[in-house]
């Protein structure tokens, strides 16, 4: 879908359509959480959607994405079908992960996502072994590992990024800084603040990125993902950005001052391309309504979907713990060597 | 490995260097296992043969290179990784338990995790408390994983390339007192899913794993001079626990002790009590017996430290008290 | 867009609120309100929250008052259809302007009652103490003693049957499990085992030693506490207020404890159990039962009495009685059905010839029993002519029967509740209706190979209700 | 039917069943059969006698809301023509 906008519309116009997606989808999600069709943790993207579609925009479909468990948006960007999202936020076993791990855990073999991590700084590790796996099997592919400013912190991260740029592996790292670790503000955990210059004393080229502007965003993370293929090893983008809602949907919020969220809120991604495509005379009202209207009957199949999937089975509740392939049995003799094939 | 026999560090290294000549998707990750040859000498001389890509130094980073190891075998891979000691484990428990073990399971069966886990464990060496761990039975406790712990020449040969053939994680327990043992192993296969029964005897069954089933046999062959026949079982495999045979022997011995190198408390020796309980209570004639390491730090003084965990004259103590009471 | 109209519910803000209370109305009736405006502050317990519309529109009413703890899902305000989005102000700040009728409406919401039930539910006048059951807390009520406040000796203090009844539990004698197995199967009584654990445990060799010797005071079963037994003790308590019922009940116990006593004192037991999937006999007989008149609904006991009566015509070894060192085989399977009598007492009549009958006749023959059973009406040849005795506990909770053979017959098959457990079919993980059976049989007459015989015959029966 | 008749109605079957209860102190929303030792078979007579009572065929399927007064009562209000 996202290839087919490009083509159609030009760049901008694909940004828009999927930041819109974004935002119409989680706002349609808080609907269905506030009546309990969502449970658990749900962490909503408002706000932040011109990194997702930016740093997306410079990937291909062979490309990997590593997510967080602030996931929908980056799942959508790259995607995976709304329906499958939405059943598995459901808990249903047409979701993608068949109902076993909800809004945090989007996985999707077929478009290379691993996942939403929900453990601050636990992916990093998956995406530099997937590109030491890229660089083993001689595929020139982009492994992109998104973050937030709370992953910093982690001991995981300084590892990776010191791995990962040992071996010159093909990673973008890219810290979505939204200031705020839950509700710890950056200032308050961080003595240096400049993350890029952080990364950057690991020898990883980086550079921080006005995470509101997604053109800015796009063009950065293209940069990036070029150089990287050229072999250039591991980039880090500091996108600075900032979640116009609570952390989750738990969070009374009580750790930022609302003159702060209202101030950002001014610098909406979704409307500061609106208007600049109006100027530019690339949309108009009637284009706009078109897109939502296409966003709209996207989402309402992605909920009849999910409301009408069935659960999985409690039958098959033990499975996928270990593979349901059989089990080698090693029954090869000791000390048999035969060629790799 | 020579004609006239081998070690079981030289039968680990064989194992690995077979496994990466099969299959040119499996490397070896590690600190030191490169130039330095592993901290026990396991994979001297890999470097040479395979090459700095596939016989892969790391720094000091057990989250970032396990968890890269995790990575790779998503991407196709077959990695072993090696954790220099169960110690250092504990560094990379996120990765090897928020990921190797969960994700399969997370992503609605999409993504399993073929990983292969070598690490050391085990006191006996004088290495003090922080290098003399038995931790496996913390990792026992875990969906998603299978805990191998080779006792023999045969295992430490043959235990490999399955847990690579292996679509899940399975980490190996090498006890740090076995890389010494030497012998001619038996040829013929090695599965990873069966406890193995390394001497019969009807009068009590004598449970071990790892650095306690030498110990172990070596209490059997005392005990037949006092006229108790001891069944002495090598569980080999920690977790998925091979109650069939546990509760065979049981059936036939009605008496059991199950020795432990691990702490008591929450332990292996545990749960494998309570299964005989479950499944076997009307087989037991006398109370399950369990000898494990006292409940303290392992000490450096060689005179405490063979006090803290089992040993030939306290497994055979045990065992003549279970079968007396 | 006008003529639309929305409730403004409860929202749930975490998986674990159950009701919330609105804290502050940020809206009043007739503010106009865009989708996405907090119109109310929810107090979740853990935190204040502002709740977000989902609707652009004009508040029609507030129908929550500050302070009402309510369910989530409860409707707070109603919201109607859009006004041109130029009209359109943003809400006032301030307290809600609840009207005392609206005020009323809340009220009589809240009478209904919540999903949780609880706090405002009626009581039962004897407050019970919350690990007695329904049962002991009546027991107790009759013996005119306050379980509340009784030491009880089950499991977590609970008080138990047996403390209500004062039963004593026989003291233990100290003996391994294997030895108590062995016990069973050799016949040996062990308290008059001499045991040589190191604590004066008995352990296997022990018992066999005693065997061996011919030592054993005589065969006992290891059931001290089965059912039949405990029963007896309660009739004579349970009686008050009705004395000629009463009187008889006594007298039918004293006959019943002597049996008992009989048994445990000749009857070498051995006792087998197994589960048996219902799944297929359960939905079957829904099935059956959709399509008959209420009074001629059939019941899972029938069925399991049924299959008992049917295994018994395959496993004749196992129906009819020991006279004289020799079995004498039933001339046909009457079933000896335990009937638990109102107001206490257990009584056992045969329903004459069972497997020749069909289902639904044999389910208005337990009808039938069962009444007369407790009406005092049997008649003597039901009294003494059962062939093999059906004991099912499941409707008083039991899981498991281990029961006392009723002499001189060599059989009791015990069923206990049907409950839904994990259950392995064809490799699979699933949720089945299961129930236990149970056979205590007389060893003397048969051993083990024919009880369990017995057991499959009652399984695979039950697996083919149509059958029956 | 109205709940009050529909009480009625229930109180009546169950003294049939168990003729010693003291139904006033019964609570409506409590399940009776622990309470009043209802076994199946008393259980089964109930229904039957409150569906002769009632005219309205109580499926086994129904049979969780006749477990307690209220349940029934409300079941049989909607269920049961005006009677």
């Amino acid at each position: 879908m996202a290839v087919k906008h490009r083509a159609r519309e030009g760049a901008s116009r694909d940004l828009l359509y999927q930041m819109l997606r974004i935002r119409r989808f989680e706002e349609r999600c808080v609907e269905l959480y506030s009546g309990e069709k969502i449970r658990g943790f749900m962490h909503l993207y408002i706000g932040e959607e011109a990194v997702a579609a930016g740093v997306c925009h410079a990937l291909t479909p062979d490309d990997a994405v590593v997510s967080t468990y602030r996931e929908h948006g980056h799942a959508l960007v790259r995607d995976v079908p709304a329906t499958a999202i939405m059943a598995e936020m459901y808990g249903k076993a047409a979701g993608c992960s068949r109902g076993r791990g909800g809004s945090m855990h989007i996985f999707d073999a077929p478009h290379r996502f691993y996942g939403g991590n929900a453990i601050v700084g636990g992916g990093l590790p998956l995406a530099v072994g997937l590109a030491l796996a890229d660089r083993f099997q001689g595929r020139n592919r982009v492994t992109a590992c998104f973050f937030g400013d709370g992953a910093v912190a982690e001991g995981e991260f300084h590892e990776c990024l010191n791995l990962a740029a040992l071996w010159r592996l093909p990673v973008l790292f890219a810290c979505e800084n939204n200031l705020y670790a839950m509700g710890t503000a950056l200032a308050r955990s961080h003595a240096e603040t400049d993350l890029a210059l952080r990364a950057a004393s690991y020898d990883v080229v980086a550079w921080p990125v006005d995470g509101m502007d997604v053109s800015a965003v796009a063009d950065s993370a293209s940069r990036a993902a070029e150089s990287i293929r050229a072999g250039a090893g591991p980039h880090f983008l500091e996108l600075r950005t900032y979640r116009f809602r609570a952390h989750s949907m738990y969070d009374p919020d009580r750790y930022r001052d609302k003159a702060e969220i209202e101030q950002w809120k001014k610098r909406d991604p979704i409307n500061a391309l609106i208007t600049r495509m109006k100027a530019a005379q690339e949309i108009d009202d009637d284009g706009l309504s078109v897109l939502e209207k296409e966003i709209s009957a996207e989402i309402d199949k992605a909920i009849a979907f999910a409301e009408q999937a069935p659960v999985e089975p409690v039958e098959d509740l033990a499975r996928f713990v270990y593979s349901d392939t059989p089990r080698a049995g090693g029954t090869r003799p000791m000390g048999a060597v035969e060629a790799a094939p | 490995m020579s004609e006239t026999g081998t070690t079981y560090r030289e039968a680990m290294r064989e194992a690995i260097r077979e496994a990466m000549r099969r299959d040119e998707r499996v490397f070896l990750m590690g600190e030191d296992v490169g130039a330095y040859g592993g901290c026990f000498a396991v994979s001297l001389g890999l470097l040479e043969e395979f090459g700095p890509e596939r016989v892969r130094d790391t720094p000091l980073s057990e989250s970032a290179f396990v968890g890269a190891g995790i990575g790779a075998a998503l991407g196709g891979m077959r990695p072993i990784v090696e954790i220099m000691t169960v110690n250092f484990s504990l560094l990379a428990l996120d990765q090897i338990i928020n990921n190797a073990a969960t994700l399969l399971h997370m992503s609605g069966g999409q993504f399993g995790v073929p990983l292969v886990i070598r690490m050391t464990t085990g006191a006996g060496r004088q290495l003090a408390a922080q290098h003399s761990h038995s931790l496996e039975g913390w990792y026992a406790h875990i969906p998603g994983l299978r805990i191998l712990a080779p006792a023999t020449l045969e295992d430490a040969r043959g235990m490999l390339w399955p847990s690579l053939e292996d679509p899940d994680p399975v980490l190996i327990f090498e006890h740090g007192a076995l890389y010494a043992l030497s012998g001619v192993p038996r040829p013929g296969p090695v599965d990873i899913t069966r406890a193995a029964i390394r001497r019969s005897g009807e009068d009590i069954t004598l449970i071990a794993y790892g650095g306690t089933v030498g110990k172990t046999l070596s209490a059997a062959d005392a005990l037949a001079a006092e006229n108790i026949e001891a069944e002495v079982i090598d569980l080999r495999v920690l977790r998925p626990l091979d109650d069939v045979t546990i509760m065979r022997s049981v059936g036939r011995t009605h008496r059991v002790l199950v020795v432990d190198e691990g702490w008591r408390s929450g332990s292996l020796s545990a749960e494998i009590s309570s299964r005989i309980v479950e499944q076997a209570f009307y087989e037991l004639d006398a109370p399950i017996g369990r000898l494990c390491a006292a409940e303290v730090p392992i000490p450096y003084a060689r005179h405490l430290e063979e006090a803290a965990i089992p040993q030939v004259a306290t497994i055979i103590a045990a065992a003549r008290e279970v079968v007396t009471s | 867009m006008t003529g639309e109209r929305w409730e403004f519910l409860m929202p749930s803000l975490g998986a674990d609120m159950e009701s919330g209370t609105v804290a502050e109305w940020l809206v009043k009736p007739g503010d106009r309100i865009r989708k996405g405006d907090c119109i109310a502050v929810i107090d979740t317990d853990k935190a204040l929250i502002e709740a977000e519309s989902f609707h652009t529109g004009v508040v029609e009413a507030l129908l929550a008052g500050i302070g009402e703890r309510l369910p989530v899902g409860t409707p707070l305000a109603v919201i109607t259809g859009a006004a041109p989005a130029a009209e359109l102000r943003p809400p006032t700040r301030g307290s809600p302007p609840v009207s005392p009728g609206e005020k009323t409406g809340m009220e009589r919401r809240r009478r209904e009652p919540s999903p949780a039930g609880g706090e405002h539910g009626p009581s039962w006048p004897h407050a019970p103490s919350p690990v007695t059951s329904p049962l002991v807390r009546h027991l107790a009520e009759r013996h005119g003693m306050d379980a509340a406040a009784m030491h009880g000796t089950g499991p977590g203090g609970r008080v138990t049957r047996a403390d209500v009844e004062g039963i004593e539990i026989p003291a233990k004698v100290k003996a391994s499990p294997l030895a108590r197995r062995l016990a069973l199967e050799l016949g040996v009584d062990l308290t008059g085992v001499h045991g040589t654990g190191r604590t004066g445990a008995v352990r296997a060799d022990d018992v066999r030693e005693a065997a061996a010797r011919g030592s054993g005071t005589g065969p006992r079963a290891g059931t001290e506490q089965a059912v039949p037994g405990r029963a007896a003790s309660a009739a004579g308590a349970r009686t008050v207020g009705k004395p000629d019922l009463g009187r008889r009940q006594g007298l039918m116990r004293q006959a019943i404890a002597r049996a008992m006593s009989r048994s445990n004192q000749e009857i070498p037991h051995y006792h087998l159990s197994t589960t048996v999937d219902m799944d297929t006999a359960l939905a079957w007989l829904r099935e059956r039962n959709r399509d008959l008149p209420v009074a001629r609904r059939v019941l899972p006991a029938a069925l399991l009495l049924m299959a008992t009566a049917r295994a018994a015509v395959e496993v004749p070894q196992l129906n009819g009685f020991w006279l004289d060192d020799a079995f004498v085989p039933g001339d046909a399977v009457h079933l000896g059905v335990a009937i638990s009598l109102k107001g206490g007492g257990l009584i056992a009549p045969a329903l004459h010839d069972a497997a020749g009958r069909d289902l639904g006749d044999l389910m208005a023959a337990l009808k039938d029993l069962v009444a007369r059973s407790r009406t005092g009406r049997l008649r003597g040849a039901e009294m003494t002519e059962a062939t093999i005795t059906v004991t099912n506990l499941g409707d008083q909770g039991v899981e498991e029967v281990h029961g006392v053979i009723h002499p001189p017959q060599v059989a009791l098959v015990g069923f206990g509740k049907i409950l839904e457990r994990p259950w392995a079919v064809g490799g699979l993980l699933g949720v089945r209706p299961l129930v236990t059976v149970t056979l205590a049989a007389d060893h003397r007459a048969t051993d083990g190979y024919v009880g369990g015989r017995f057991l499959n015959a009652v399984d695979r029966l039950l697996s083919h209700p149509e059958e029956l | 039917m109205t709940p009050q008749h529909a009480q009625e109605l229930i109180k009546d079957a169950l003294i049939q069943v168990a003729p010693d209860a003291d139904l006033t102190a019964l609570p409506l929303d409590a399940d009776f059969r622990d309470i009043l030792e209802l076994d199946s078979l008393d259980f089964l007579n109930y229904v039957q006698t409150l569906s002769e009572a009632s005219g309205y065929r109580i499926e086994e399927d129904d049979y969780p809301a006749f477990t307690t007064v209220a349940g029934g009562a409300s079941f049989l209000a909607a269920h049961a023509g005006v009677g």
